[in-house]
């Protein structure tokens, strides 16, 4: 019944399974819609954070997703600038995820201010030497980039594309791409690094703060390489699982293994920064101020020495070396494997930058304060999973997100599942 | 077709191109902010012109000078009042939270009579009407004595009308709850003769030998004691405490020496050993003792050697001898008596022997030591006129000595021992060792009258209440108390109109007295009570009104005491703990909250530590040591001879061996959400402990066991 | 960001904890003098809004050796590195919602215009910032006692001690009113929990002013820490000590103790660290 | 954020951060300008040339 809006030559699922299938989704919606009610109604009362704990499960869901959402600018920057055209065929790709990761990054920022309706102070009331602020402009600024990016792939609709204006304009962007690519590249380089910036600034919390370069912490330049390192461990990843679920091959391999070691490299470059920074964290910043690793570790079984070595070695070391060497890179099961560890790497290494930070005592007769998220907040965490399925699945169904698809899929004709 | 979709596309755009550009976001998204920040359901005081009125605070026997801002009108702070001779300036956080109990949601707003098991609004006419009705029923019924009356304190203009019309109705049985006040007169009349009493030179002393009192827990005159003890830094004098956990007096001192709970007074006759042995006494105070001084030093040589009392109490016999000679050789030492605050049980044996102390080293009526001197009354009452009923009635024994034994016989005999009971500044049913026992007297008495200014405990039990302004909506005189080295008249002044349709208690006692008729009309002929407290008050109304307060009596009074010993002479026991289970559960005096007369305030509630109460849970103290199979933080159950509770328990390094600690002024119950239903009432758990010999009820704690919940 | 009147006052405070008895006047006070709200249950103190906060420390020996003191803890109005004011907060708050005086060296909190990010709270190692997590509320007819002089918070905005600001503008308006533009009287602009103190263990004025009483107490420093180039201001008093001052918050409220391990428990040492310093602890080489 | 916001100063940091915004603003505006007034340019010419 809708075919008429399905590409050309593409086979799809029957409508019926289809909406079946998002029906099913938006029930997951629906309930984080609830909490989300809940929350503007009421008020922050209805999470389980408290006067220790100003950031929690929502601030590390923000960092994670722009982090692994970055997979789209670094892509992007390698397509448009660095002209690496072996990236067409996953560009789109990259695009639409970058896209449901910022909206869900500004959506969860509304939900998490006590005062959503004076969100817009920031812009209005900018204070510029907060890395926040840094963070709100160039985040925003840079959801346009993602926006005007994924235009011209939704103008490529069947239909839409009929619309000569519509065709016309898809063509125009995809002219000046490589400029709205640079901008974007630009934005995402600043912001990526204030989040970072965000803990690293943070003076009065030894277990973030950082040495750096000018109003730079160091941690401002570790989160923009480890966003472009992990981010399209990502984008492969997503793109994987949208393979497994529609059961068919939807990016070449060649272009596959080309992002993946890309991506190694930029890991395994990362992590050893990361090394030197905990290193020197550990032996010169930390005892400047009083402190010894052990204080940040051994308090309780949660935040222990487990939480650092996973971080830097089995989910950093493991990933990068998989990656770069070409012979475990090219084994898919190995491979897959590296990219999955990846992204827990840069999830966990978020998680320790937002919550470890607040949970640590800096007053020598202060406590260790632990939490866990209310309801809530795990329901209005969760939506934004739900609302990226969705999109991707609408995306997948009536888009031409992947130009290979065709040719990958042109031999055996079988109905596929989605 | 194809026409149509394109015309609906641009159509749409353009109206969404036509919103974007317009204005109306930027308008709605303004004013949205905007109403955040004016919200209706906050609320925004109101301003107006500031004014500030003088006035004392009555919650606490400090009686404190207090400062109260005004706008336009509206109180809204309560602070120290500098230069006043109590408190110059400082005040503690119950007094600052006053306007708190002004606005408390569990004020009584009119008179309430019972009617079934709730409570019906009814005019004060009525109300008068009725109490005088039943009263005369009773004096009709030649039984006058059987009207009791429970006051917090036996001072003042109010306490004095209550025990007047208590005196011309025929009734001797007017009963006092346990005060500093009251100890300070009980031991200096054992020591020293009736009508004394006795008081402490804290701001002089060089060295105080604290037997539990705490000083900065609430005892006494509780922000003069604050500046006393601030003031030891400078003057270089030296506190040591003597109690079995590190209360913030302790923590405080310079020593803290820790007690077997309920030892504190063969300590001090231990120490008294010491200061005899070695002739390090006053030989010129010692004159002045009678009742068998050697008597009394053979007793102590034969039971209180040091290691003996080293056995009884936990201390060592070195610090026992050191500290003997430290107190004996000290400049100007004094020995305070009176756990915690002071107006909790005690033991006369434990309140005399300490006080024997400052006797021996003579630091009697001299700079930082113990004044003696006869309790000041400023109150001129006319003479009652007494008819046949009266006389007779008066003429009869009270019921009991203390509050303690009115509740036993109540409970006791079948019919009843007392016909009506007025309640006022009082609340026995919950500050009342046992207070479950307590209420089941309260509520076996037929006709009880409260004059509450809440719906607390006591007034819940009542048959009508007849309530009371707040001290900040009365006129009242305010005598400071508790061991005070001067003696101040403070005035309560009304700072507002009454909110509520309530009444000055003295107005109210005037009321029902002329009510009464005959001869109790006759003894209350003053218009109002501001007339009569004009008129008891005249030798010093002119200093009150104008000043604010009057002093009564100040600097170190003339003459050495004389000292009867034979009390102690007699080797009275020591109370022991009720029960027998391992462990000791003592109540713990915290300045945070209050356990005697009213609730604290939410305010003060909020600043109470989660070691003190978490959510609903109370939290008692333990040593480490004694919390074997407990988890710190975790829940437990205490159980005593006379009850049950669950509790959560904090370990305490700074609490004995062997002792549970648990705070006092919890566990009430009526209806106000920020004060009430949190923790337990420590006084359910213990029971009063008569000593021989006082009839006071002495027990400083009770045995408990505790164990994983 | 240099705007220094010429005449820069610097206020700050000292307090005496072995003078301090625990007993919560200065709590209270605070709350009633700022509109402080109360819910019924605030038992939970990660989610009770005292400004004024008074902590618990003990020497952490066994009985009977333990000690305890009691320290109070307002917002430490930290003047940031170096003393430019840069304190922890300001310098992240996005909206411009916190703001550090130049003139005053108060930190202070513009509830309209913050939007409850909470950034400012993780970057307060003080816990001295407190989030209205729900609307506040009085029992009917209590909104009567509300002081005008300080408005009420709407819920979902951060709020914390300001040193009393409301009588710091009373006062100057006091001080231009009697003539004497540029210099307020010690005694007219004191903190609600100062004079509150039954124990008169607070202390509070201006930092700059040699004959205010807080400036003859601490004897701050007028040259940075030789060991520690962000620090500035440190007491030349070896009794005196600040709340963490390594990391270079540089906070304008100073404590005082007797107590060798008071002190010791205001920082954070290595072990052996104390030891090395503690004897010249505050009266570094001291200059002029 | 504007000259005209009170918090608005004429300083280092403000030049070079919305200084920075700005530029990346004013790029992406006329990028997408140039797109669309291209767009419908071209739409016209090639709706000409069916006429013919």
């Amino acid at each position: 019944m809708d075919s008429a809006l399905i590409p050309e030559g593409a086979k799809r699922c029957s409508f019926p399974k289809f909406a079946i299938g998002i029906a099913i989704v938006s029930a997951v919606i629906l309930w984080g819609a609830v909490a989300m009610g809940l929350i503007w109604w009421k008020g922050l009362n209805q999470t389980n954070m408290n006067d220790y704990y100003g950031f929690a499960l929502w601030i590390w869901a923000d960092l994670a997703i722009i982090a692994v959402g970055g997979g789209a600018f670094f892509t992007g920057l390698l397509k448009y600038i660095f002209k690496i055209d072996e990236l067409k065929n996953i560009i789109n790709f990259a695009v639409i995820i970058g896209f449901i990761c910022y909206s869900s990054a500004l959506y969860i920022l509304a939900i998490d201010i006590g005062q959503p309706l004076r969100g817009w102070f920031i812009f209005w009331h900018a204070n510029v030497h907060s890395m926040l602020t840094e963070v709100a402009f160039c985040l925003s600024a840079y959801f346009a980039v993602l926006t005007i990016e994924f235009i011209p792939n939704i103008l490529e609709n069947r239909q839409a594309n009929k619309v000569p204006f519509f065709n016309h304009l898809a063509h125009n962007m995809h002219g000046v791409m490589a400029v709205f690519a640079a901008t974007g590249a630009f934005l995402s380089f600043f912001h990526q690094g204030s989040l970072g910036g965000v803990a690293g600034v943070m003076f009065g919390r030894p277990f973030a703060v950082r040495e750096g370069l000018l109003i730079w912490p160091w941690t401002f330049f570790l989160f923009t390489w480890s966003a472009a390192a992990f981010g399209p461990c990502f984008t492969l990843l997503v793109t994987r699982i949208t393979e497994a679920v529609t059961g068919k091959k939807l990016v070449s391999d060649k272009t596959v293994h080309l992002l993946a070691k890309i991506s190694g490299w930029m890991i395994v470059t990362y992590i050893i920064a990361k090394i030197i920074d905990t290193i020197y964290w550990a032996m010169v910043t930390a005892p400047s101020l009083g402190f010894t690793l052990s204080h940040f570790y051994t308090n309780n079984s949660f935040y222990g020495y487990w939480i650092l070595i996973t971080e830097i070695v089995l989910c950093g070391v493991v990933p990068g070396a998989i990656l770069i060497m070409k012979s475990t890179r090219e084994n898919p099961k190995l491979r897959l494997m590296a990219i999955i560890l990846g992204v827990i790497g840069i999830c966990l290494n978020r998680w320790v930058m937002v919550l470890q930070i607040m949970a640590v005592p800096v007053m020598s007769f202060d406590t260790w304060a632990l939490y866990f998220p209310s309801w809530q907040e795990i329901a209005t965490t969760i939506l934004p999973i739900a609302y990226g399925i969705i999109l991707i699945a609408v995306a997948y169904r009536y888009l031409p997100v992947f130009p290979q698809e065709k040719e990958l899929n042109s031999v055996e004709p079988l109905t596929e599942a989605e | 077709m194809k026409v149509d979709r394109r015309s609906f596309l641009g159509l749409g755009l353009g109206a969404a191109a036509g919103i974007a550009v317009s204005p109306i976001g930027m308008k709605l998204t303004d004013d949205s902010s905007i109403w955040t920040q004016n919200w209706p359901w906050t609320p925004v005081p109101v301003d107006g012109e500031v004014s500030y009125e003088n006035s004392v605070c009555s919650l606490c026997p400090g009686s404190c000078g207090i400062s109260i801002r005004k706008i336009d009108g509206r109180p809204v702070k309560i602070e120290g009042l500098a230069d006043y001779p109590i408190n110059d300036g400082g005040a503690c956080l119950h007094g600052i939270a006053g306007l708190q109990y002004l606005y408390d949601p569990a004020r009584v707003k009119t008179p309430l009579k019972k009617n079934g098991d709730k409570f019906e609004e009814i005019s004060w006419d009525d109300a008068i009407a009725y109490v005088a009705d039943k009263l005369g029923d009773i004096r009709k019924s030649g039984a006058p004595e059987k009207l009791a009356c429970i006051v917090g304190k036996d001072q003042g203009s109010v306490s004095g009308l209550f025990k007047r019309l208590l005196k011309t109705f025929g009734s001797s049985n007017f009963y006092t709850m346990p005060s500093l006040e009251s100890y300070l007169e009980l031991t200096a009349a054992t020591l020293h003769g009736e009508g004394e009493t006795i008081s402490f030179d804290l701001e002089n002393a060089s060295f105080v030998l604290s037997f539990g009192a705490g000083i900065i827990e609430g005892w006494g005159s509780p922000v003069n004691c604050f500046k006393a003890n601030a003031s030891r830094k400078q003057r270089h004098a030296k506190l040591y405490q003597i109690e079995p956990r590190l209360s913030n007096t302790a923590a405080n001192a310079d020593k803290w020496i820790p007690v077997k709970p309920g030892t504190e007074a063969d300590l001090a006759l231990g120490i008294c050993a010491v200061i005899l042995k070695n002739k390090l006494f006053d030989s010129t105070a010692t004159a002045n003792f009678k009742g068998g001084l050697n008597k009394f030093g053979a007793l102590l040589q034969k039971d209180y050697t040091p290691s003996k009392t080293a056995e009884i109490t936990g201390v060592k016999a070195s610090d026992i001898e050191k500290i003997a000679i430290l107190f004996a050789k000290a400049k100007m030492p004094v020995a305070v008596f009176g756990k915690g605050r002071g107006d909790g049980a005690q033991s006369l044996k434990e309140l005399v022997a300490v006080h024997t102390l400052n006797c021996l080293v003579g630091n009697i009526n001299k700079k930082g030591g113990a004044f003696v001197q006869p309790k000041t009354n400023y109150l001129e009452f006319p003479d009652e006129s007494m008819d046949s009923i009266a006389g007779k009635g008066f003429g009869k024994t009270k019921i009991g000595p203390y509050v303690n034994q009115l509740v036993e016989r109540v409970n006791a005999s079948s019919e009843p021992v007392v016909e009506a009971l007025f309640v006022y500044n009082a609340n026995p049913c919950h500050s009342l060792h046992d207070s479950k026992n307590a209420k089941q007297a309260i509520g076996k008495i037929p006709f009880v009258v409260s004059f509450s200014s809440f719906l607390d405990e006591t007034a819940m039990e009542a048959d009508i209440i007849l309530p009371s302004h707040t001290f900040i909506e009365r006129l009242e005189d305010v005598p400071s108390g508790g061991g005070l080295a001067k003696t101040v008249v403070g005035l309560t002044k009304p700072i507002v109109e009454p909110l509520f349709n309530t009444k000055n208690p003295g107005d109210a006692i005037l009321l029902i007295a002329k009510a009464l008729e005959g001869n109790i009309a006759k003894s209350f002929e003053w218009e109002s009570y501001e007339e009569c407290l004009e008129g008891v008050t005249s030798g010093i109304w002119d200093s009150l009104s104008e000043e604010g307060f009057a002093i009564i009596s100040e600097g170190i009074p003339s003459g050495s005491a004389k000292v009867n010993i034979s009390f102690l002479a007699k080797n009275p026991l020591t109370v022991q703990a009720q029960g027998d289970f391992a462990l000791t559960l003592i109540p713990i005096d915290n300045m945070r909250l209050i356990s005697a007369g009213v609730a604290a305030s939410p305010f003060a509630i909020k600043t109470v530590s989660d070691k003190v109460l978490m959510g609903r849970d109370i939290v008692v103290e333990i040593n480490p040591l004694t919390a074997k199979g407990l988890k710190d933080g975790g829940s437990a159950t205490l159980t005593t001879p006379i009850g049950t509770a669950r509790v959560k328990v904090n370990f305490d390094e700074g609490i004995m061996p062997g002792v549970i600690g648990m705070v006092e002024g919890l566990g009430h119950t009526f209806d106000n959400k920020y004060v009430s239903n949190k923790g337990i009432n420590v006084n359910d758990l213990i029971g009063p402990v008569i000593e021989s010999g006082s009839g006071l009820d002495a027990a400083f704690g009770i045995k408990a066991k505790i164990s994983k919940a | 960001m240099k705007q220094e009147n010429n005449k820069a006052y610097k206020f700050g405070m000292v307090v005496d904890l072995d003078k301090c008895t625990g007993c919560g006047s200065c709590m209270v006070s605070c709350m009633s003098e700022n509109n402080v709200p109360f819910k019924d249950d605030e038992s939970d103190k990660k989610k009770s809004i005292t400004w004024m906060r008074v902590y618990k420390l003990t020497n952490g020996k066994a009985f009977p050796d333990t000690q305890v003191v009691y320290m109070p803890r307002p917002c430490q109005h930290c003047s940031g590195k170096g003393g430019h004011g840069h304190s922890p907060c300001v310098s992240v708050c996005p909206a411009t919602a916190t703001d550090y005086g130049h003139d005053t060296g108060i930190v202070s909190q513009i509830y309209t215009r913050c939007f409850g990010c909470r950034y400012c709270m993780g970057a307060c190692p003080y816990h001295a910032r407190y989030f209205n997590w729900w609307d506040p509320e009085w029992p009917e007819g209590m909104e009567n006692y509300l002081s005008p002089n300080v408005s009420p918070r709407m819920r979902g905005v951060v709020e914390k001690c300001s040193f009393c600001y409301h009588r710091f503008q009373a006062a100057r308006d006091q001080a231009y009113a009697e003539g004497n533009k540029d210099e307020i009287a010690e005694e007219n602009y004191q903190t609600a929990c100062t004079t509150a103190c039954p124990a008169g263990a607070i202390v509070f004025g201006d930092l700059n002013n040699p004959a205010h009483q807080v400036h003859k107490i601490v004897k701050p420093d007028p040259h940075p820490d030789p060991r520690n180039k962000h620090v500035v201001g440190k007491s030349r008093n070896p009794k005196v000590f600040r709340l963490l001052e390594r990391l270079g918050t540089n906070t304008k409220v100073y404590y005082l103790s007797e107590r060798e391990w008071v002190r010791k428990a205001g920082d954070n040492y290595l072990d052996g660290e104390w030891d090395k310093i503690k004897n010249h602890h505050g009266a570094v080489i001291s200059h002029d | 954020m504007f000259p005209f916001s009170f918090e608005w100063a004429w300083d280092i940091g403000h030049a070079v951060f919305f200084g920075g915004f700005w530029f990346a603003i004013s790029i992406l505006g006329a990028g997408m300008t140039f797109c669309i007034l291209k767009a419908a340019y071209d739409t016209m010419n090639d709706s000409g040339e069916s006429h013919h």
